[in-house]
């Protein structure tokens, strides 16, 4: 049997065809979601694409966490269902909390578009497994809001409990705090990044590189291993 | 207030109207009394007044855009040609492609974030109207000197605009420009392109025919946005004195537009629509009138079923609001329950406002009282034509005798290396990055080039990897010295920086922005610039598909430098065969192909050094672009080039400097026997690229360079971490990326 | 120190994207009889020395080159707090 | 009809580099004396109904779950005007 990944679309989600096409070269069956079905009709593994749902009119991903299929990704996710939240899919995950923090605007106040160096800090989650820890990637980065703040306390035990996914190399292109360009929360099922895999997954496309596509196949690994 | 109606007014026909603040002539007041046999209602008065406008009717330009037609060259691939929303291109494949450059100038230099963003709504709905899906825009910029106070309100605010609507529709960015220049100092240019794919089958036009069909509005709610801005904007300067009942500025909502698309398309798919067109300038009136005329000509809608934001708007200015992100479509009455369905699954407003009738005229209610009765051709099509009188300048001669080859060059080593940093750090010809990384250059993952390569790529099967390529340039101060000229020099660098990645040119759109069409001697650069651009397609091969005039950007007497922007579109049959611009590996050969001779006439290196504009523009030689496009589209498809970057502005030297900062790797040059070293490196000769060979390819690419006798010259080596002119200077890599990546963001930040 | 707060918003009939952003989410969230929602900037400002007339009508002058937009936006002034 | 709004602003301890760009660009407008600047977010909400006690009670919980993200920012409910 294949794996089901599905992707959710919401109203002003952009990046959900990538998303599905990254799944597809990955090797599971991609599966659109609509964001007003609380049905997921049997994924096993569910992405928040980027983009900007509803505009971003109120703040990233504020609209979204409260749409049908939500309810349903935030029950399943508890339970153990593997969910990437990508940008706005990290920004949807915070304001559901699912995962703490939140996001805010970039500290230099401009949307950037670039091909951001990242470490992978936690390579033991449903999305990182295979990759090494450690390991340094490049992904492109797109975002106005990718400020990841959360208060001290929770920062320190993101820490210790190993749950800053991955950290930000060279630059901080946007303020966040202690370089966090994604997190994980503690079963290492749910997991958000502002960087955007999808868009590294074939050679000439883009950056040119495919350190995007371990996520995909990652999660492709422990379903499978699990079943 | 009494509602004007057909009846009022014929019962009323000597009542005082205010064509003349509406901007309509008297002449133009008086054909449209004759065309009626009656005075006109103020419903039909504001429809005749925004439609009749220079940015509508095209009425000074049209006498000169009609070359565009009648010089067609033979193209097979054109499938629709001017006229619509925007012209269509066969790529291959079952797939076309439409594609178009519209100017939001003057808009944006009031609010520059609004005014941009919704120049990018505007074109994006134009093509959207073609039945395509949106892929990719692009944005040629001009703004004001670098260093002037206003360039820091303007430019930030106008890149935020284009980034803020763009990125929120997730089309990807790849392509544009951005000058400075003090001549568009009150005048900045802010035009946008986008391109569309679409299967053949696909097509959609727009005109409403099939009496009973159903019209139907869909999209934001209606509002006083930019009324009477379409006139007023476009057809003279602003002065901000006049006072406006309603706001001038138009606010857009991307998230609103980004529905629109995917409703539209999804309507588009289930072969829902007989006909659509969008509402950009002179919204319903144009929507309304357009579709009619072009169809069987017989409508009828009741305006009082506009769905409105603001309850006190009167008839006359629901006809004429350029509320944003709206389209109207014909749907046959058994296609309405569906439409108004996925119009609802995706929140978008939709309302039947009315119905193709049998007859032969656009008839407009309000509350069940006739307010327009109008042939719609004579709104739409039948605007007037003028023949303004044209003359070349008096100073023209002048400024072309004040030849830039007598400017004093560097005598020294010392002095020539001072110039390459002062000419890539100056701010036309530094890195744009501060700019261009604000725009979403990956979205959609089809990306395969964008800025700072020479065209932007994007792939649009991806099971047989074609793709499609566009640039857009032009060069102000080349059109100033001599507009034929300086419209073949746009046309040629847009056609060279496409097959330089590897992608054949097919067809253009252009964006004409110049001065008060009342001034003869911009008429005569407009007409000249006209008859270059003609002229130029017929003999490359590339038919214009349609494009946009923008008249009075002037601040006073004083016009912008004539800036035709030409966007040259070609199709590239494997993505993977692309060629960048970068010097990736180390030990590869530098070819210069073309002729180099000694024109320094408009100049990157005249304006940064001597802050001169003289002389005549490089010489134009169409046969050799053609020549040279063929010999990088071959290289690229039998691999026997890595890299390859077209010379423009800046020349041999900027140039290097772009493909080393990008590549990360150093070349040594070696200045070619025949040449100086300044005319080597500063030169814009015309029809000139730069190659990277690899060694086992050299023999090859050579031998059919000497076959097909385009000169090739052997300048060098990719090699090290500096760019070594061999008895000249050396110039590190670090020291050449900081000049010419810092500028922008000093300016800026 | 005393706060000014400076309000901007968008002139009414200028069209308000995020405000109908949020109105047309809350019946979905359950929160019904919000028949508009407007969307704007709050500014606090931290003010040192005495708010005088000069101090208001200079940060009346600012507001209105700087702070607000003028072209799509209103704006007021309020002084919130002395101390 | 009443209004109410709603002000949101980010906790005084959450970098707010909206209002630190606008403080640094006052000086060199010519405006000084200005020593702190937070942005923040103004809703205002046209009730229907009246605004008893209940109907604030909704309305604090719409602003605590919905237009502030209580994890950065902290908001007031005032009543503006009614009629
Ligand atoms: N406003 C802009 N938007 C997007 N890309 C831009 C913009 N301005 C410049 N670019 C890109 O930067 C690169 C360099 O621009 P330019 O020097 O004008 O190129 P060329 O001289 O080859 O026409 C090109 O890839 C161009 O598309
Ligand atoms: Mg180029």
């Amino acid at each position: 049997m294949t794996t089901r990944i599905g992707v959710v679309t919401f109203p002003g989600t952009l990046d959900d065809q990538d998303a599905l096409r990254a799944a597809r070269l990955a090797g599971a069956e991609p599966v659109p979601l609509w964001h007003r079905d609380k049905n997921l009709h049997q994924v096993d593994a569910v992405v928040l694409a980027g983009g900007f749902s509803y505009g971003d009119y109120l703040r990233a991903g504020a609209i979204s966490r409260f749409s049908p299929v939500m309810e349903t990704v935030i029950e399943q996710a508890r339970a153990g269902l593997p969910v990437l939240g990508i940008c706005n899919g990290f920004q949807i995950l915070t304001e559901a909390h699912l995962l703490p923090g939140a996001m805010l605007r970039n500290n230099h106040l401009h949307f950037i578009c670039r091909d951001q160096k990242l470490r992978v800090e936690n390579a033991g989650t449903a999305w990182t497994g295979d990759y090494e820890q450690g390991q340094e990637i490049s992904v492109p980065l797109k975002n106005m809001d990718g400020r990841y703040v959360a208060d001290e306390r929770t920062l320190d035990e993101l820490e210790a409990e190993g749950r800053v996914a991955f950290r930000y190399l060279d630059t901080n292109p946007n303020g966040s705090l202690r370089d966090i360009a994604g997190i994980t929360n503690a079963a290492g099922n749910v997991v958000g990044l502002m960087p955007h895999p999808e868009h590294a997954v074939e050679p000439l496309i883009g950056t040119g590189r495919t350190d995007g596509l371990p996520f995909f196949t990652s999660v492709l690994k422990k379903l499978v291993n699990a079943s | 207030m009494t509602l004007d109606t057909v009846k009022h007014a014929t019962e009323t026909p000597d009542a005082s109207q205010p064509w003349k603040e509406l901007g309509l002539k008297e002449d133009e007041y008086a054909r449209i009394r004759e065309i009626l046999g009656r005075r006109p209602t103020g419903a039909e008065l504001a429809m005749y007044s925004v439609m009749w406008s220079e940015h509508c009717s095209y009425k000074s330009s049209k006498v000169h855009l009609k070359q565009f037609s009648e010089k067609k060259p033979a193209s097979d691939a054109m499938l629709v040609g001017i006229g619509e929303n925007a012209g269509v291109v066969d790529v291959g494949q079952g797939y076309a492609v439409t594609f178009k450059v519209e100017s939001h100038n003057h808009p944006s230099y009031i609010e520059p974030y609004q005014g941009a963003a919704t120049g990018v709504g505007g074109i994006v709905r134009d093509i959207l109207a073609m039945g395509a899906r949106p892929v990719a825009v692009v944005d040629p910029l001009r703004f004001g000197a670098a260093d002037h106070p206003d360039t820091k309100r303007v430019l930030p605010g106008v890149v935020a605009g284009i980034g803020g609507y763009g990125n929120c529709l997730g089309l990807p960015n790849i392509g544009g420009e951005v000058v400075f220049d003090a001549c568009y100092q009150g005048n900045p240019l802010v035009n946008a392109g986008c391109i569309g794919v679409m299967k053949h089958e696909d097509l959609h036009l727009a005109k409403a025919s099939g009496p009973g069909n159903k019209v139907i509005l869909y999209g934001a709610r209606t509002g006083g946005d930019g009324i009477g801005g379409v006139s007023v904007l476009a057809s003279e300067t602003f002065d901000d004195t006049k006072p406006t009942k309603r706001p001038a500025v138009q606010v857009g909502d991307p998230f609103q537009e980004k529905l629109l698309i995917e409703c539209t398309l999804e309507v588009f798919q289930e072969k829902l629509v007989a006909g659509i067109q969008d509402l950009g300038g002179a919204g319903l009136s144009c929507a309304t009138s357009e579709l009619a005329s072009a169809g069987s000509g017989g409508m009828r809608v009741d305006l009082d079923t506009v769905p409105l934001r603001d309850a006190t708007l009167s008839p006359e200015e629901i006809l004429m609001s350029e509320s944003q992100e709206r389209m109207c479509a014909i749907v046959e009455p058994q296609h309405v329950d569906r439409f108004m369905e996925i119009c609802e699954k995706w929140d978008v407003i939709a309302t039947v406002i009315g119905e193709v009738t049998d007859g032969e005229r656009l008839e407009i209610f309000w509350h069940g009282e006739q307010i327009v009765d109008v042939p719609p051709g004579t709104v739409a099509h039948e605007g007037p034509t003028y023949h303004r009188p044209y003359e070349r300048p008096s100073w023209q001669d002048a400024l072309q005798a004040d030849d830039a080859g007598a400017l004093p060059r560097p005598q020294t080593s010392a002095e020539l290396r001072e110039q390459v940093l002062a000419l890539v750090s100056s701010p036309n010809q530094a890195s744009k990055s501060w700019i261009t990384d604000q725009y979403d250059r990956f979205v959609q993952g089809n990306t395969v080039l964008a800025q700072p390569e020479d065209a932007g790529v994007v792939r649009i099967d991806e099971e047989t990897n074609l793709g499609v390529a566009m640039a857009t340039d032009g060069n102000g101060r080349y059109a100033k010295l001599d507009p034929y000229a300086g419209a073949q020099l746009a046309l040629a660098e847009a056609y060279r920086n496409v097959a330089a990645t590897g992608a054949k040119p097919l067809a253009i759109s252009d964006c004409l922005n110049f001065g008060s069409p009342e001034d003869p001697g911009v008429m005569w650069q407009f007409a000249e610039a006209c008859r270059g651009l003609a002229d130029g397609c017929l003999e490359l091969g590339t038919p214009v598909t349609g494009g946009n005039v923008s008249l009075y950007n002037q601040t006073g007497d004083t016009a912008i430098h004539p800036t035709p922007v030409v966007a040259v579109l070609g199709v590239i049959d494997d993505v993977t065969r692309r060629t960048p611009m970068a010097f990736a590996e180390a030990g590869q050969l530098l070819y210069l192909l073309g002729d180099t001779a000694e024109e320094f006439g408009g100049s990157a290196w005249s304006e940064v050094v001597h802050g001169h504009l003289g002389g005549l523009p490089p010489k134009v030689d169409l046969a050799r672009e053609k020549l040279l496009a063929e010999i990088l589209i071959s290289a690229s498809r039998d691999g026997m080039i890595d890299a390859a970057h077209d010379l423009s502005d800046g020349g041999v030297i900027q140039a290097l400097t772009e493909s080393c900062l990008r590549g990360g790797n150093g070349a040594r040059i070696v200045v070619p026997e025949d040449l100086d070293a300044f005319t080597f490196l500063f030169s814009e000769s015309a029809g000139r690229a730069v190659v990277a060979v690899p060694r086992s390819e050299e023999l090859r690419f050579t031998d059919m360079c000497g076959a097909r006798g385009l000169p090739a010259t052997r300048i060098g080596v990719v090699d090290g971490d500096t760019i070594e002119v061999q008895g000249e200077f050396e110039i590190p890599l670090a020291e050449l990326r900081e000049a010419h990546e810092a500028t922008i963001p000093a300016i800026l930040a | 120190m005393a706060r000014v707060v400076v309000d901007v918003m968008l002139k009414p009939e200028i069209l308000d994207p995020q405000g109908q952003a949020v109105q047309r989410a809350l019946p979905r969230l359950g929160f019904d009889g919000i028949a508009d929602v407007r969307q704007g900037k709050r500014f606090e400002l931290e003010v040192e020395g005495p708010v005088d007339q000069a101090a208001l009508d200079r940060i009346h002058k600012m507001a209105e080159t700087f702070l607000a937009n003028t072209v799509i936006e209103d704006f007021v002034v309020k002084v919130e707090s002395e101390s």
